[in-house]
Protein backbone atom coordinates (compact mmCIF):
# COMPACT_ATOMS: atom_id res chain seq x y z
CA UNK A 1 0.00 0.00 0.00
CA UNK A 2 1.23 3.53 -0.85
CA UNK A 3 0.29 6.62 1.01
CA UNK A 4 -0.33 9.57 -1.03
CA UNK A 5 -0.45 13.02 0.41
CA UNK A 6 -2.46 15.75 -1.04
CA UNK A 7 -2.51 19.39 -0.70
CA UNK A 8 -3.72 22.69 -1.86
CA UNK A 9 -6.06 22.78 -4.53
CA UNK A 10 -5.50 19.35 -5.04
CA UNK A 11 -6.64 18.38 -1.82
CA UNK A 12 -9.57 20.24 -2.47
CA UNK A 13 -10.48 18.88 -6.00
CA UNK A 14 -9.68 15.00 -5.09
CA UNK A 15 -11.77 15.97 -2.07
CA UNK A 16 -9.13 14.57 0.64
CA UNK A 17 -6.11 14.63 2.06
CA UNK A 18 -4.84 11.15 1.73
CA UNK A 19 -4.86 8.81 -0.27
CA UNK A 20 -4.12 4.68 -0.44
CA UNK A 21 -3.22 2.91 -3.61
CA UNK A 22 -2.87 -0.48 -3.52
CA UNK A 23 1.05 -1.27 -5.27
CA UNK A 24 3.98 -3.22 -4.71
CA UNK A 25 5.73 -0.72 -7.10
CA UNK A 26 5.88 1.39 -9.65
CA UNK A 27 7.63 4.80 -10.99
CA UNK A 28 6.20 8.42 -9.58
CA UNK A 29 5.75 8.62 -13.37
CA UNK A 30 3.00 5.81 -13.59
CA UNK A 31 1.34 6.65 -10.16
CA UNK A 32 0.89 10.26 -11.75
CA UNK A 33 -0.96 9.14 -14.83
CA UNK A 34 -3.09 6.41 -12.79
CA UNK A 35 -4.13 9.27 -10.49
CA UNK A 36 -4.71 11.53 -13.04
CA UNK A 37 -7.34 8.96 -14.48
CA UNK A 38 -8.98 8.28 -11.49
CA UNK A 39 -9.43 12.06 -10.04
CA UNK A 40 -8.93 13.85 -13.39
CA UNK A 41 -6.61 16.41 -11.61
CA UNK A 42 -3.65 17.97 -14.42
CA UNK A 43 -0.13 16.42 -13.40
CA UNK A 44 1.93 18.00 -15.95
CA UNK A 45 2.92 21.37 -13.23
CA UNK A 46 3.30 18.49 -10.00
CA UNK A 47 6.67 17.27 -8.39
CA UNK A 48 6.57 14.25 -6.25
CA UNK A 49 7.78 13.43 -2.82
CA UNK A 50 8.58 10.52 -1.71
CA UNK A 51 9.43 10.45 1.83
CA UNK A 52 9.76 14.12 2.53
CA UNK A 53 12.39 14.12 -0.42
CA UNK A 54 11.59 15.06 -4.05
CA UNK A 55 11.85 12.54 -6.61
CA UNK A 56 12.56 12.24 -10.50
CA UNK A 57 9.59 11.08 -13.17
CA UNK A 58 11.46 6.97 -13.35
CA UNK A 59 12.01 7.39 -9.15
CA UNK A 60 10.74 4.09 -7.93
CA UNK A 61 7.62 3.97 -5.33
CA UNK A 62 7.36 1.13 -3.13
CA UNK A 63 4.68 -0.56 -1.03
CA UNK A 64 4.65 1.18 2.39
CA UNK A 65 6.32 4.66 1.05
CA UNK A 66 4.62 8.02 1.55
CA UNK A 67 4.27 10.05 -1.58
CA UNK A 68 3.23 13.58 -1.39
CA UNK A 69 1.96 15.50 -4.77
CA UNK A 70 3.27 18.64 -4.76
CA UNK A 71 1.89 22.23 -6.74
CA UNK A 72 3.87 24.58 -7.70
CA UNK A 73 4.88 26.16 -3.84
CA UNK A 74 4.03 29.59 -2.88
CA UNK A 75 5.19 30.53 0.69
CA UNK A 76 7.31 33.04 1.97
CA UNK B 1 19.62 20.26 19.18
CA UNK B 2 18.16 22.38 22.21
CA UNK B 3 16.87 24.81 20.06
CA UNK B 4 14.81 24.79 16.83
CA UNK B 5 16.07 26.51 13.89
CA UNK B 6 13.83 25.80 11.51
CA UNK B 7 9.48 25.89 12.16
CA UNK B 8 6.05 25.86 10.82
CA UNK B 9 3.75 26.68 13.20
CA UNK B 10 0.26 27.63 13.43
CA UNK B 11 0.87 29.94 16.13
CA UNK B 12 1.81 34.02 16.24
CA UNK B 13 5.43 34.46 14.91
CA UNK B 14 7.93 36.76 17.07
CA UNK B 15 10.56 38.53 15.19
CA UNK B 16 12.40 38.79 18.32
CA UNK B 17 12.49 35.21 19.08
CA UNK B 18 13.47 34.76 15.94
CA UNK B 19 16.16 36.96 15.88
CA UNK B 20 17.56 35.97 19.48
CA UNK B 21 18.41 32.61 18.06
CA UNK B 22 21.11 33.55 15.25
CA UNK B 23 22.68 36.58 17.91
CA UNK B 24 26.09 35.05 19.15
CA UNK B 25 29.41 36.94 20.06
CA UNK B 26 31.19 36.25 16.96
CA UNK B 27 28.39 37.60 14.55
CA UNK B 28 28.39 41.53 14.21
CA UNK B 29 25.09 41.33 12.29
CA UNK B 30 21.98 39.98 11.64
CA UNK B 31 19.74 40.17 8.67
CA UNK B 32 15.83 39.65 9.72
CA UNK B 33 13.44 39.04 6.72
CA UNK B 34 9.60 39.41 7.66
CA UNK B 35 7.51 38.51 5.21
CA UNK B 36 3.91 40.31 5.37
CA UNK B 37 0.33 39.46 4.11
CA UNK B 38 0.24 41.90 1.57
CA UNK B 39 -3.82 43.95 1.18
CA UNK B 40 -2.82 44.64 -2.66
CA UNK B 41 -1.28 42.24 -5.52
CA UNK B 42 -1.37 43.07 -8.97
CA UNK B 43 -3.68 45.34 -8.24
CA UNK B 44 -6.10 43.22 -6.60
CA UNK B 45 -7.50 43.87 -2.97
CA UNK B 46 -6.47 40.69 -0.78
CA UNK B 47 -8.64 40.34 2.54
CA UNK B 48 -6.52 37.57 4.04
CA UNK B 49 -4.69 34.68 3.35
CA UNK B 50 -4.37 30.82 4.42
CA UNK B 51 -1.20 28.93 3.97
CA UNK B 52 -1.11 25.29 4.01
CA UNK B 53 2.12 23.11 4.61
CA UNK B 54 3.57 19.87 4.62
CA UNK B 55 5.09 20.44 7.60
CA UNK B 56 7.29 17.62 8.02
CA UNK B 57 9.08 18.26 4.76
CA UNK B 58 8.87 22.01 5.06
CA UNK B 59 10.75 22.16 8.20
CA UNK B 60 13.43 19.66 6.42
CA UNK B 61 13.93 21.58 3.51
CA UNK B 62 14.17 25.36 5.94
CA UNK B 63 17.23 23.53 7.63
CA UNK B 64 18.09 22.52 3.82
CA UNK B 65 18.18 26.13 3.22
CA UNK B 66 20.14 26.73 6.30
CA UNK B 67 22.94 24.42 5.07
CA UNK B 68 22.62 25.81 1.84
CA UNK B 69 23.33 29.26 3.27
CA UNK B 70 26.15 27.61 5.56
CA UNK B 71 28.27 26.27 2.30
CA UNK B 72 28.33 29.64 0.79
CA UNK B 73 29.12 31.84 3.99
CA UNK B 74 30.44 29.37 6.34
CA UNK B 75 30.21 32.11 9.21
CA UNK B 76 26.50 32.58 9.07
CA UNK B 77 23.90 31.40 11.22
CA UNK B 78 20.18 31.21 9.57
CA UNK B 79 16.72 30.88 11.88
CA UNK B 80 13.76 30.62 9.88
CA UNK B 81 9.87 30.44 11.22
CA UNK B 82 6.86 30.16 8.62
CA UNK B 83 3.12 30.62 9.95
CA UNK B 84 0.63 28.37 8.85
CA UNK B 85 -3.65 28.77 8.74
CA UNK B 86 -5.38 32.06 8.18
CA UNK B 87 -3.68 35.16 8.69
CA UNK B 88 -5.21 38.28 8.50
CA UNK B 89 -3.68 41.63 6.48
CA UNK B 90 -0.61 43.09 7.96
CA UNK B 91 0.58 39.63 10.03
CA UNK B 92 3.62 37.84 9.56
CA UNK B 93 3.80 34.95 7.65
CA UNK B 94 7.77 34.03 7.48
CA UNK B 95 11.15 35.53 9.59
CA UNK B 96 14.19 34.41 8.21
CA UNK B 97 16.98 35.42 10.39
CA UNK B 98 20.91 35.30 9.63
CA UNK B 99 23.37 36.29 11.73
CA UNK B 100 27.54 36.84 10.10
CA UNK B 101 30.94 38.37 11.26
CA UNK B 102 29.97 40.69 8.44
CA UNK B 103 26.80 42.77 7.32
CA UNK B 104 27.03 42.09 3.53
CA UNK B 105 26.99 38.75 4.21
CA UNK B 106 23.65 38.61 5.74
CA UNK B 107 21.65 40.71 3.64
CA UNK B 108 22.97 38.38 0.75
CA UNK B 109 22.39 35.12 3.24
CA UNK B 110 18.38 36.40 4.25
CA UNK B 111 17.58 37.28 0.49
CA UNK B 112 18.98 33.98 -0.49
CA UNK B 113 16.90 32.53 2.21
CA UNK B 114 13.37 33.74 1.25
CA UNK B 115 13.80 33.56 -2.68
CA UNK B 116 14.88 29.47 -1.86
CA UNK B 117 11.48 29.32 -0.03
CA UNK B 118 9.47 29.89 -2.37
CA UNK B 119 11.64 27.52 -4.56
CA UNK B 120 11.46 24.77 -2.39
CA UNK B 121 9.69 24.51 0.51
CA UNK B 122 6.19 22.79 0.26
CA UNK B 123 3.90 25.56 1.61
CA UNK B 124 0.97 26.98 -0.60
CA UNK B 125 -1.00 30.70 -0.34
CA UNK B 126 -4.82 30.96 -0.77
CA UNK B 127 -6.14 34.64 -1.23
CA UNK B 128 -9.38 35.18 0.03
CA UNK B 129 -10.60 38.37 -1.95
CA UNK B 130 -14.38 39.91 -1.85
CA UNK B 131 -15.72 37.78 -4.69
CA UNK B 132 -13.64 34.91 -4.40
CA UNK B 133 -10.55 32.88 -3.36
CA UNK B 134 -7.56 31.14 -5.12
CA UNK B 135 -4.22 28.92 -4.43
CA UNK B 136 -1.52 30.94 -5.64
CA UNK B 137 0.27 28.69 -8.11
CA UNK B 138 4.19 30.04 -8.02
CA UNK B 139 6.63 31.61 -6.38
CA UNK B 140 7.17 34.32 -8.58
CA UNK B 141 3.73 35.28 -7.79
CA UNK B 142 2.94 35.74 -11.33
CA UNK B 143 0.87 33.28 -12.05
CA UNK B 144 -2.61 32.44 -10.81
CA UNK B 145 -4.05 29.02 -11.88
CA UNK B 146 -7.20 30.39 -13.73
CA UNK B 147 -9.29 27.49 -12.64
CA UNK B 148 -7.53 26.39 -9.30
CA UNK B 149 -5.14 24.12 -11.21
CA UNK B 150 -1.22 24.42 -11.72
CA UNK B 151 0.14 24.95 -15.39
CA UNK B 152 3.41 24.86 -16.43
CA UNK B 153 6.31 22.58 -15.18
CA UNK B 154 8.46 24.08 -11.81
CA UNK B 155 12.22 23.62 -11.54
CA UNK B 156 12.88 22.31 -7.97
CA UNK B 157 16.72 22.80 -8.01
CA UNK C 1 4.11 62.71 14.04
CA UNK C 2 2.30 60.24 16.45
CA UNK C 3 5.23 57.80 16.29
CA UNK C 4 8.73 58.79 16.07
CA UNK C 5 10.82 56.90 13.57
CA UNK C 6 14.07 58.01 13.97
CA UNK C 7 15.51 57.47 17.61
CA UNK C 8 18.25 57.63 19.45
CA UNK C 9 18.00 55.80 23.16
CA UNK C 10 20.07 54.73 25.78
CA UNK C 11 17.81 51.67 26.67
CA UNK C 12 17.78 48.85 25.22
CA UNK C 13 16.08 48.21 21.84
CA UNK C 14 13.63 45.88 21.08
CA UNK C 15 13.54 44.13 17.30
CA UNK C 16 9.79 43.77 17.49
CA UNK C 17 8.88 47.24 18.42
CA UNK C 18 11.31 48.82 15.62
CA UNK C 19 9.15 46.41 12.91
CA UNK C 20 6.02 47.06 14.22
CA UNK C 21 6.42 50.90 12.85
CA UNK C 22 6.87 50.21 9.18
CA UNK C 23 4.56 47.17 9.02
CA UNK C 24 1.43 48.21 6.79
CA UNK C 25 -1.18 46.66 4.50
CA UNK C 26 0.48 47.68 1.49
CA UNK C 27 4.08 46.67 2.05
CA UNK C 28 4.76 42.72 2.10
CA UNK C 29 8.02 42.41 3.04
CA UNK C 30 10.01 44.02 5.92
CA UNK C 31 13.96 44.16 5.86
CA UNK C 32 15.65 44.37 9.57
CA UNK C 33 18.92 44.91 10.21
CA UNK C 34 20.30 44.61 13.52
CA UNK C 35 23.80 45.61 14.89
CA UNK C 36 25.47 43.77 17.46
CA UNK C 37 28.27 44.00 19.89
CA UNK C 38 30.66 41.81 18.19
CA UNK C 39 33.08 40.09 20.67
CA UNK C 40 36.17 39.83 18.36
CA UNK C 41 37.38 42.68 15.76
CA UNK C 42 40.41 41.93 13.74
CA UNK C 43 41.34 39.55 15.98
CA UNK C 44 41.35 41.58 18.86
CA UNK C 45 39.00 40.77 22.48
CA UNK C 46 36.32 43.81 22.66
CA UNK C 47 34.68 43.08 26.02
CA UNK C 48 32.36 46.02 25.94
CA UNK C 49 31.76 49.15 23.76
CA UNK C 50 30.52 52.29 24.64
CA UNK C 51 28.43 54.92 22.09
CA UNK C 52 28.24 58.73 22.55
CA UNK C 53 26.29 60.68 20.26
CA UNK C 54 24.96 64.33 19.52
CA UNK C 55 21.39 63.16 19.83
CA UNK C 56 19.69 65.74 18.50
CA UNK C 57 21.73 66.07 15.15
CA UNK C 58 22.19 62.08 15.21
CA UNK C 59 18.03 62.07 14.91
CA UNK C 60 18.06 64.88 12.36
CA UNK C 61 20.73 62.56 10.33
CA UNK C 62 18.88 59.08 10.62
CA UNK C 63 15.80 60.98 9.54
CA UNK C 64 17.47 62.44 6.60
CA UNK C 65 18.48 58.59 5.91
CA UNK C 66 14.85 57.70 5.90
CA UNK C 67 14.08 60.65 3.09
CA UNK C 68 17.04 59.27 1.39
CA UNK C 69 15.95 56.17 1.52
CA UNK C 70 11.86 57.72 0.00
CA UNK C 71 13.99 59.44 -2.78
CA UNK C 72 15.42 56.54 -3.96
CA UNK C 73 12.74 53.74 -3.03
CA UNK C 74 9.24 55.67 -2.84
CA UNK C 75 7.07 53.36 -1.26
CA UNK C 76 9.37 52.28 1.32
CA UNK C 77 8.66 52.79 4.81
CA UNK C 78 11.91 53.47 7.34
CA UNK C 79 12.78 52.89 11.08
CA UNK C 80 16.03 53.47 12.56
CA UNK C 81 17.02 53.12 16.45
CA UNK C 82 20.06 53.77 17.48
CA UNK C 83 21.58 52.53 21.08
CA UNK C 84 23.98 54.89 23.56
CA UNK C 85 25.92 54.02 26.39
CA UNK C 86 27.62 50.96 27.41
CA UNK C 87 26.73 47.89 25.99
CA UNK C 88 27.41 44.42 26.77
CA UNK C 89 28.74 41.49 24.05
CA UNK C 90 25.91 40.92 21.61
CA UNK C 91 24.18 43.54 23.22
CA UNK C 92 21.87 45.13 20.44
CA UNK C 93 23.36 48.63 19.16
CA UNK C 94 20.88 49.87 16.34
CA UNK C 95 17.80 48.51 14.41
CA UNK C 96 16.73 49.59 11.07
CA UNK C 97 13.37 48.49 9.55
CA UNK C 98 12.69 49.23 6.37
CA UNK C 99 8.98 47.81 4.72
CA UNK C 100 8.80 47.52 0.84
CA UNK C 101 5.67 45.98 -1.26
CA UNK C 102 8.47 43.89 -2.77
CA UNK C 103 11.26 42.46 -1.03
CA UNK C 104 14.31 43.20 -3.30
CA UNK C 105 13.73 47.38 -2.34
CA UNK C 106 13.66 46.35 1.14
CA UNK C 107 16.97 44.64 1.59
CA UNK C 108 18.74 47.11 -0.70
CA UNK C 109 17.00 50.06 1.10
CA UNK C 110 18.12 48.74 4.39
CA UNK C 111 21.45 47.93 3.90
CA UNK C 112 21.79 51.45 2.05
CA UNK C 113 20.95 53.35 5.45
CA UNK C 114 23.72 50.68 7.85
CA UNK C 115 26.02 51.96 5.19
CA UNK C 116 24.55 55.90 5.43
CA UNK C 117 24.38 55.40 9.37
CA UNK C 118 28.20 54.49 9.34
CA UNK C 119 29.25 57.88 7.60
CA UNK C 120 26.58 60.55 8.35
CA UNK C 121 25.24 60.26 11.54
CA UNK C 122 27.30 61.69 14.96
CA UNK C 123 27.47 58.92 17.09
CA UNK C 124 30.79 57.38 18.08
CA UNK C 125 32.31 54.12 19.40
CA UNK C 126 34.79 53.19 21.91
CA UNK C 127 36.05 49.60 22.41
CA UNK C 128 37.04 48.41 25.48
CA UNK C 129 39.96 45.56 25.56
CA UNK C 130 41.33 43.96 28.09
CA UNK C 131 44.34 45.85 27.82
CA UNK C 132 43.10 49.39 27.43
CA UNK C 133 39.82 51.25 25.24
CA UNK C 134 40.13 53.23 22.45
CA UNK C 135 37.85 55.91 20.13
CA UNK C 136 37.00 53.75 16.92
CA UNK C 137 37.86 56.34 14.17
CA UNK C 138 35.94 55.29 10.51
CA UNK C 139 32.98 54.04 10.19
CA UNK C 140 34.89 51.53 8.01
CA UNK C 141 36.22 49.82 10.93
CA UNK C 142 40.06 50.18 9.55
CA UNK C 143 41.43 52.35 11.35
CA UNK C 144 41.98 53.02 15.00
CA UNK C 145 43.42 56.72 15.70
CA UNK C 146 46.34 55.81 17.53
CA UNK C 147 46.72 57.88 20.01
CA UNK C 148 43.01 58.71 20.27
CA UNK C 149 43.30 61.46 18.13
CA UNK C 150 41.90 61.20 14.30
CA UNK C 151 44.02 60.98 10.74
CA UNK C 152 43.53 61.49 7.67
CA UNK C 153 39.66 64.00 6.04
CA UNK C 154 36.31 62.01 6.21
CA UNK C 155 34.25 62.94 3.26
CA UNK C 156 30.77 63.60 4.71
CA UNK C 157 28.40 63.05 2.01
CA UNK D 1 29.78 83.77 22.10
CA UNK D 2 29.44 80.57 20.31
CA UNK D 3 28.48 77.58 21.82
CA UNK D 4 30.93 74.49 20.81
CA UNK D 5 30.72 71.17 21.56
CA UNK D 6 32.81 68.32 22.01
CA UNK D 7 32.61 64.57 21.73
CA UNK D 8 34.25 61.29 22.11
CA UNK D 9 38.09 61.73 22.38
CA UNK D 10 38.15 65.17 21.56
CA UNK D 11 36.01 65.60 25.20
CA UNK D 12 38.65 63.58 26.74
CA UNK D 13 41.19 65.74 25.36
CA UNK D 14 39.72 69.14 26.04
CA UNK D 15 38.74 67.86 29.19
CA UNK D 16 35.08 69.45 28.72
CA UNK D 17 31.50 68.61 26.81
CA UNK D 18 31.42 72.27 25.97
CA UNK D 19 33.28 75.56 25.63
CA UNK D 20 32.47 79.18 24.94
CA UNK D 21 34.38 80.93 22.37
CA UNK D 22 33.88 85.10 22.48
CA UNK D 23 33.25 85.81 18.89
CA UNK D 24 30.93 87.79 17.02
CA UNK D 25 31.75 86.14 13.50
CA UNK D 26 34.54 84.03 11.95
CA UNK D 27 34.96 80.89 10.17
CA UNK D 28 34.88 77.46 10.56
CA UNK D 29 38.32 76.92 9.55
CA UNK D 30 39.43 80.45 12.15
CA UNK D 31 37.75 78.54 14.86
CA UNK D 32 39.24 75.43 14.37
CA UNK D 33 42.44 77.37 14.17
CA UNK D 34 42.32 78.72 17.44
CA UNK D 35 40.72 75.87 18.90
CA UNK D 36 44.17 73.75 18.09
CA UNK D 37 46.58 76.52 19.31
CA UNK D 38 44.34 76.86 22.75
CA UNK D 39 43.81 72.95 23.36
CA UNK D 40 46.46 71.29 21.11
CA UNK D 41 44.17 69.21 19.50
CA UNK D 42 44.60 67.75 15.54
CA UNK D 43 41.68 69.28 13.99
CA UNK D 44 42.46 68.15 10.34
CA UNK D 45 39.60 64.90 10.47
CA UNK D 46 37.28 67.18 12.28
CA UNK D 47 33.74 67.82 10.54
CA UNK D 48 32.27 70.90 11.87
CA UNK D 49 28.37 70.91 12.21
CA UNK D 50 26.93 74.42 12.79
CA UNK D 51 23.33 74.28 14.45
CA UNK D 52 23.72 70.63 13.68
CA UNK D 53 24.04 70.52 9.96
CA UNK D 54 27.46 69.83 8.73
CA UNK D 55 29.17 72.83 7.38
CA UNK D 56 32.69 73.89 5.02
CA UNK D 57 35.79 75.38 6.32
CA UNK D 58 34.21 78.38 4.53
CA UNK D 59 31.13 78.78 6.27
CA UNK D 60 30.83 81.78 8.54
CA UNK D 61 29.74 80.92 12.30
CA UNK D 62 27.87 84.08 14.62
CA UNK D 63 27.57 84.52 18.16
CA UNK D 64 24.33 82.41 19.20
CA UNK D 65 25.53 79.46 17.36
CA UNK D 66 25.84 76.28 18.41
CA UNK D 67 28.90 74.18 16.65
CA UNK D 68 29.71 70.90 17.38
CA UNK D 69 33.41 69.40 16.94
CA UNK D 70 32.57 65.96 15.20
CA UNK D 71 35.26 63.44 14.49
CA UNK D 72 35.20 60.73 12.04
CA UNK D 73 31.91 58.49 13.14
CA UNK D 74 31.78 54.99 13.77
CA UNK D 75 28.16 54.11 14.76
CA UNK D 76 25.98 51.42 13.77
Amino acid sequence: MINVLCFAHLKEQIGKEQLEVAHEKLTVKQLLNELQEKYAIQTDALIVAVNEEYADPEDLIQSGDTVALIPPVSGG
Amino acid sequence: MLERLFIVTDQPISVEEVTKKVVRPEAGAVSSFIGTVREYTRGRRTLSLTYEAYRSMAEKQLEKIGEEISRQWPDAKTAITHRTGHLAISEIAVVIAVSTPHRKDAFWASEYAIERIKQIVPIWKKEHWEDGEQWIGNQLETEVYPEGKPKGVESHD
